[in-house]
């Protein structure tokens, strides 16, 4: 137990660049944790971003990163697994990055089902560009470009995953960050594509949507019986949002992960594979063509 | 030009989508292919499943042939519109195979010498059974091979090899077919070709270049290939997805092109050999991610095969329309790589050695690769194709030293690797600017100088490539009247062009350019300084490649050689095009009596119904007019009598008015 | 240089974001504008939103200001960090500012003559009550003002007009705070800058490049403007969001780039003046429907405003790094324009300039502005800005004429428009290559000669641009010694570079481009025909523009003068590296004192606590090393005890070896 | 009434280039039977589509039309519905160009509530470029580039338009060219986006989902007393899947249409607003920095 993975070994090279108090701590924090629990070798960790405050993540855990363009962390973290199925591979990222450029990937990336954990820290507005409005901004909400408030139908994250066939569907909240450890602990070791939705409040542009403001609404299904296996329950569940918004783990299924279907993995790791053809095969392609 | 055995027999089929003339020209080429010829085929087709308009060419000749061919020595057609739009190119001595029961001939249509021959097609099946209407082509090919003098065993076995996965019933009935058409051709004193063919009987591979791309990556090492359908380069994901397991290449079709080359970033991060391939339209959405991979310095290959543009443009028509798209993909200067194989052997190779450079270089490589290359298929000499290729990994450490930084600066700015799952390590690849130690810099750690020189790093990699590149060569003698430079797959036609040209007592010689990025500027300055006159040949309407010559160069071309209709060259037009340039004669954009026709043939389709057709055409000038026009006389097909006449503008092309008669 | 009433003061700001420099920045140049003097203002920021490093830099001067300036006399600094990244610029007779309670001055670091004036702001702030930290450099401004010879009455009225809105409460306490440090300056002899300014006292608009342009747009008939907010384009979106109803501009923030540049020609379609503004990842985004719009024939603008790359790159630093992305955009060839604006004037008649050509050609024009002239902003004369400007939509039909043909192939290749919505006709705009009235011709009416006509129509349009470009003209005499050449925002700064080279006795001219699609090629050529020497200017490491430059008129400049960290040009910079062409000294890469100091900083930073600096370099060649090394020495900040020494590569830049003392 | 609107009036110039017996046709025809339903002129009608077969129809129908890069008709369709809100914007495509490449656009085009009316003439192939999966492919379904059977849980469109705010949602099938009419008018007489999903074979590529097939497993809902109002019934709806499918209006609701909201629209179309600015609006504009 003594060389057993301590917090420290999830330190990263640099102190994070966010806001004092941004939520997005909480979140990094939750997801060492969870490295910890699951004692995750750091160099068997790999977290893939896009762009945006939230994004900037893989730079402040010791793990394999990559910090890419904003909106496709997705197809990144996607190929990066494909090619090493020995990788722990965690997607970070915010709501515009992830549903607003990124909504496609992650639709498609649900149906797929993947072994990847994305974990959205959403905060309802655009944090790195300076407070422009989001696909989860609420309707009404005044930002830098909605100046009269927005008026498009926010995104429901939630309730898209579950149509779209994620296999494990749950919304955290940086305040809560023994439950926000859970479920990213969770989401890592779900086979399969595990989507959590963070509340993770942008201290600095966004006045509404406040650590107070969630304080006062969120719950934890996990305290009111809820069953996680029932879909219908969990789409109510998507569809609550108000005085009451539940949070914890909504929904997880179990069906065939894409690496499990594809017959090239069965011998083992793409990265660990031999190279090149041999004479006879080639041959036989080319014969195919005579 | 008549047959022969060397510059070979010329072959076209024509019908619409759904004829399954695909299947009939496969036979033919896969018997001249097993007799021994060489075999070099082109399918000028349509963006629509069914009907439209189809026009196989297929060349067959003891030496290998390059290219398509100028001349056509046969012709099958298997409806009207195909016999009109075709019958005339048919050389003096030819022969037109048709069936009578549905194809009339228009005899003021074709040159003299012609033979025609309708077979009586309904009448031969009908002992057969119930046949299918495509496979009613089976019969005319018959005759096409007893013209062309081939033994019709080789044929049944090809069919045999071909249906016997369907069914032997099938198998059985097209043979039945091929040999009442082959019969029938022998009994009503078709004249054959008259070639006495020396056959090889070497059996050939017979490979498209989208083919010989995707086994050539197999060897080269690839292990993902993702895409997203597009013409022309679908047939590469075709391909791999059906030898996947066999291969042990990981294919997957993405929800579009901005995952396939973000999917392959992330493999090639995880550390396998990725390779991405499409058409310009999706090239163009992959262009933010070209930077992304080369400031993460993640090797990865990207096939663009090219097709008429701009815009959706002609989706199954070639061009080399996407030079400065390539150059200028991305935001940003950084280092990559581009090369256009020239030819369908070429395409194996360059396959393979841009997986090389890619992880050598750490950076984006392109492959500029086209419809002509993509989808002709063409005989290959057995041994073109070597398994056993150099896997280059480059700078990749098994472990990581003490101190190991990912983005090191050193002199030659290639950074040692190692890969995410590696202990004692850990960084980041990080699309913002960064450190040594992959930290970025665009924020709290803003540092100028340390931009400065990790951008410098970057950059300094391409200095290291062109060492490693096959330099050009002139190909003929230094000397010539003209020199005709060309890049990727125009090759065979320039090449054939040379010969047609020395035919004509013009001496030129030929430079090819391979690689793109870098560019061999010494050695090409040097080659050209040595030119009387320079021709550029290329498949596009503003000289893309001629431009980019100039930049490297500074040497500015005196003349073009450009064609932008979708077509791929053929020899002749650049020769055509090159006499004219040493005879000092200018070029106009004028439209010709034979293009007028086909603008008149499109009036027609669209607003006149499908009962007549032009007839003459005379060139005049009109009064209102500051532009000559095409009076064209529209017929009826039936009565020959006058329906009207069309005024095209001869310098436009614009329709301008439809006099009724 | 000492500051003066024409060439300015140059004062800086510097401090961590989320310290409010940006209002104090403003007040002080609001107060000089009000004043009557001109204002040049640059900040130079980072990819953060609270701490990092701001440097904001403000230039004031009697006469107009074009660029930020070379000199600092005045540095405010609000944190330790900053003092030590910046004291060493100020000039001798300069100031620094700062708290004394928060920041200790360097004496080493200093140049001689400077004076150092802290001021103890949280003794001078105590009576005004609870004051927040950000409110506290309204001290520091005071004593500022105080050193400017500004009247204290005018920041008063600034200040109240700015908190108006908010409370009168803030107005008054920051005026208070403001007055405290204007009257401890006066108190305790700071010795102002001596100059005896003559105010003009005519208000000016002060103005950033992205406003001018959105202005520009709005008086230019733009009616739809799409965006996805990204650096350095978003405050173009954010002004014409924030004055959509009084402009009377739809403005949408759509999904993405895609979504964008889409829906701009979708608007345009439908026949209004729509435009798109991106930074060079959205413009990657947006590439395959550059040319969509020109397929269309569909008239766009879209705004690249570049930054550093490649791929994200530096966010908030500029660059004119996206010439070739521009150039080589979207697959195929296709008509476009592209101009970029090379000040904030010119920014406001470009963006309305760009809508007249889209619509008269009916194709996309592309505006490449940058960072550094989206953001910064400066005065401009009261009449620069004219509301009055034409509006010429083209060809452009209220009524559809009988036979109407949207793509009619014309003589200067411009079809008449009608717009959807008006009776009589309907066409579709295809992205398939197609006839005068746009039926697809790349499916079954495929048609060679037609593809051929129809691309050129197309392409002909660009013969009738050039004559409506103003054509370049050398500034300078023409005999000069070296004729400096570049295009877009580093005008002002070459063009005082120019100045600068004739007081050091070079005699050198400029030249500089605005439209870069279409080239003015032949006025071009003659212009640099006389040109003894040609150094082209820019900020990017590959020199694009000197490639632009070769491509089109065959020209190679002799000399780079290139800038790529991020910053923009300082005029002298452009004045030494002219001055070592003119004298024929080689330009080298290595790394320089002061900047293998900041690298060692940067090292600091990450690896060592923030006790510690570098104090001295010095330059070593060393056994095992080919290249020379920085031996840095790294000493305590409060003992000076040497902690380190930190070894830098000279050549490459890399941080070598950390060696503890 | 004689100078009444026929179908005729909406012969497109050249007859369609489609295989035939595709089920592209009966859209074609319920468009053009809608149009003359609702009397809509022709030059009052602007069809939008990307590319793929489906999306060659704007060419076969007498209107305005835009037929423009694979995935991106619904931008385009939005801009020129912003531009001009006296036009009917109808979008027309395929499944794989709108839940492929272009899934991103439509689900904030449903959120957004444009008035527009978006038919897919899904296929669950692609089509053009010679039968690869498409997001609608069903589990194992054999096609080009699944040879061994689709592992992607395909796209519900129907799910995803009522979790996405879409106000009308219905799903036609062209061998009903009644039902498909009366739901493609219902659509654009709608205020806001309507989605219509529309079965419609492809004769050549996908031998699964054959005109028979749906044949003996479509039933219409109106016919059993649905009731479109019901979002959670709708949804009920959405999951039904294989001996039975439900065909017609699944959900309809209303909500301020985008169009609505926005204020610059209140002065008319844009397409007939002013163009420029007058020195005093310039000046007022300047005022504000100095
Ligand atoms: C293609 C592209 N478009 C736009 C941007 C600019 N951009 C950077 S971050 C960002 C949005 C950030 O919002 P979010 O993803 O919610 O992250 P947050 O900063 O709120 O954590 C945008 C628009 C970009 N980097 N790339
Ligand atoms: C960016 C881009 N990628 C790929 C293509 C090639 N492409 C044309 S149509 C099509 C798919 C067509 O499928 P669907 O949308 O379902 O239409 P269908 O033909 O089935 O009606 C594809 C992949 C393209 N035109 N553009
Ligand atoms: S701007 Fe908002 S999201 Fe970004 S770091 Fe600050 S608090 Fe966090
Ligand atoms: S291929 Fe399929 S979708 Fe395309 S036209 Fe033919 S039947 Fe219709
Ligand atoms: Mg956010
Ligand atoms: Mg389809």
């Amino acid at each position: 137990m003594s060389d057993a993975l301590k917090i420290d070994d999830f330190k990263g090279p640099v102190h994070p660049d966010w806001c004092p108090g941004c939520g997005d701590y909480g979140v990094l924090k939750a997801l060492k944790e969870a490295a910890v629990a699951l004692q995750i070798p750091p160099h068997k960790l790999m977290v893939v971003s896009g762009i945006g405050c939230s994004s900037n993540l893989p730079g402040f855990i010791n793990a394999y990163g990559a910090h890419t363009l904003h909106g496709r962390a997705v197809p990144v973290a996607s190929g990066a697994r494909l090619a090493n199925t020995d990788l722990h591979v965690v997607i970070t990222g915010g709501d515009g990055d992830g549903y607003g450029l990124g909504l496609g990937h992650l639709i498609h990336a649900m149906r797929r089902n993947l072994n990847l954990t994305y974990i959205v820290m959403d905060n309802q507005i655009y944090g790195l560009t300076t407070g422009q409005t989001s696909p989860t901004s609420m309707l009404s909400h005044r930002t830098k470009t909605t100046p009269r408030g927005n008026v498009e139908q926010p995104i429901n994250p939630i309730g898209l995953a579950l149509i779209s066939g994620a296999t494990y569907v749950a919304r955290g909240f940086s305040g809560n960050p023994k439950q926000l450890t859970e479920l990213i602990a969770g989401g890592i070791s779900h086979a399969g594509l595990a989507l959590i939705d963070v509340f993770s409040p942008c201290v600095t542009w966004n006045k509404v949507n406040t650590y107070a403001w969630f304080r006062e609404r969120v719950y934890d299904l996990s305290q009111e019986g809820h069953d996680p296996a029932n879909w219908s329950v969990a789409m109510e569940k998507a569809l609550q949002w108000g005085d009451r918004i539940p949070t914890g783990l909504i929904y997880q299924t179990y069906r065939p992960t894409y690496e499990e279907a594809e017959p090239v993995l069965g011998k083992g790791p793409l990265v660990a594979q031999d190279l090149g053809i041999n004479q006879s095969l080639l041959d036989q392609f080319l014969a195919e063509t005579m | 030009m008549k047959a022969d055995q060397s510059s070979g027999v010329i072959v076209g089929i024509a019908g619409a989508a759904g004829d399954g003339l695909d299947k009939t020209g496969d036979t033919l080429a896969r018997t001249a292919s097993r007799l021994g010829l060489s075999v070099f085929a082109y399918n000028s087709y349509q963006s629509i499943i069914r009907g439209g308009h189809i026009w196989l060419r297929i060349r067959l000749a003891e030496g290998k042939v390059t290219n398509h061919g100028d001349a056509l020595h046969a012709l099958m057609v298997l409806n009207q519109d195909s016999l009109e739009r075709h019958v005339a190119e048919v050389e003096p001595g030819g022969v037109v195979f048709y069936d009578r029961d549905r194809v009339r001939p228009v005899p003021t249509l074709m040159r003299r010498e012609v033979q025609e021959f309708g077979l009586p097609v309904r009448e031969l099946a009908q002992p057969f059974g119930k046949v299918p209407a495509v496979m009613q082509n089976a019969v005319l090919l018959g005759a096409m091979l007893f013209w062309l003098e081939f033994e019709f065993a080789v044929t049944r076995e090809v069919l045999q090899d071909t249906f016997a996965h369907k069914s032997p019933e099938i198998a059985h009935q097209n043979t039945a077919l091929a040999q009442a058409g082959y019969q029938y051709a022998e009994q009503n004193a078709l004249r054959p070709v008259g070639l006495s063919w020396d056959f090889g009987r070497i059996r050939r591979p017979f490979v498209t270049g989208n083919e010989a791309l995707a086994m050539g990556a197999v060897a080269g090492g690839c292990k993902f290939y993702a895409a997203y359908p597009m013409t022309p380069a679908s047939s590469i994901l075709h391909w791999l997805v059906a030898h996947s397991e066999a291969a042990g290449v990981l294919v997957k079709q993405a929800e579009d092109e901005l995952a396939v080359i973000n999917m392959a970033i992330g493999a090639s991060l995880s550390g396998v050999r990725a390779m991405g391939g499409t058409s310009g339209g999706g090239f163009a959405l992959m262009s933010e991610a070209i930077g992304l991979a080369a400031m993460l310095e993640a090797p990865v290959v990207i096939v663009n095969s090219q097709r008429g543009g701009p815009s959706t443009g002609l989706p199954t028509k070639t061009g080399q329309e996407d030079l400065n798209q390539v150059l200028g993909a991305s935001q940003g200067d950084y280092p990559r790589i581009v090369m256009a194989p020239y030819n369908t052997r070429d395409a194996y190779y360059s396959a393979a050695e841009a997986l090389n450079l890619a992880e050598r270089f750490q950076c984006p490589v392109i492959i500029l690769s086209d419809l002509l290359l993509s989808e002709h298929p063409e005989t290959l000499e057995p041994s073109d194709l070597q398994a056993a290729l150099p896997i280059d990994r480059g700078h990749l450490l098994a472990e990581a030293p003490v101190g190991y930084k990912r983005y090191q600066m050193t002199t030659d700015g290639i950074s040692p690797r190692v890969l995410p799952g590696t202990p004692g390590t850990t960084f980041v690849a990080a699309s913002d600017e960064h450190d040594e130690e992959g930290n970025v810099i665009s924020d709290q750690f803003t540092n100028a100088p340390l931009r400065r020189k990790m951008h410098e790093k970057r950059m300094r990699k391409m200095d290291g490539v062109l060492p490693l590149l096959e330099p050009p060569c002139l190909a003929g003698p230094q000397d010539a009247e003209v020199t005709l430079v060309g890049w990727g797959s125009t090759w065979g036609a320039i090449q054939e062009a040379v010969t047609q040209l020395a035919a004509d007592g013009i001496v030129a010689n030929h430079l090819h350019l391979k690689y793109l990025i870098p560019f061999h500027r010494d050695h090409v300055r040097k080659i050209l300084s040595g030119s009387r006159q320079i021709a550029v040949v290329e498949n596009n309407i503003s000289g893309q490649f001629a431009r980019h010559l100039l930049a490297e160069t500074g040497i500015r071309p005196a003349h073009l050689i450009l064609k932008y209709d979708g077509e791929p060259f053929r020899p002749r037009e650049i020769t055509i095009q090159t006499l004219a340039i040493v005879e000092g004669k200018p070029h106009t954009l004028g439209v010709l009596e034979h293009e007028a026709r086909e603008i008149a043939y499109h009036h027609i389709r669209i607003h006149l119904d499908d009962r007549c057709r032009p007839s003459e055409l005379v060139r005049r000038a009109m009064a209102e007019q500051t532009t000559p026009v095409w009076h064209t006389t529209i017929v009826d097909r039936d009565t020959a009598a006058v329906t009207g006449t069309l005024l095209i503008d001869a310098e436009t092309g614009a329709t301008l008015q439809w006099l009724p008669a």
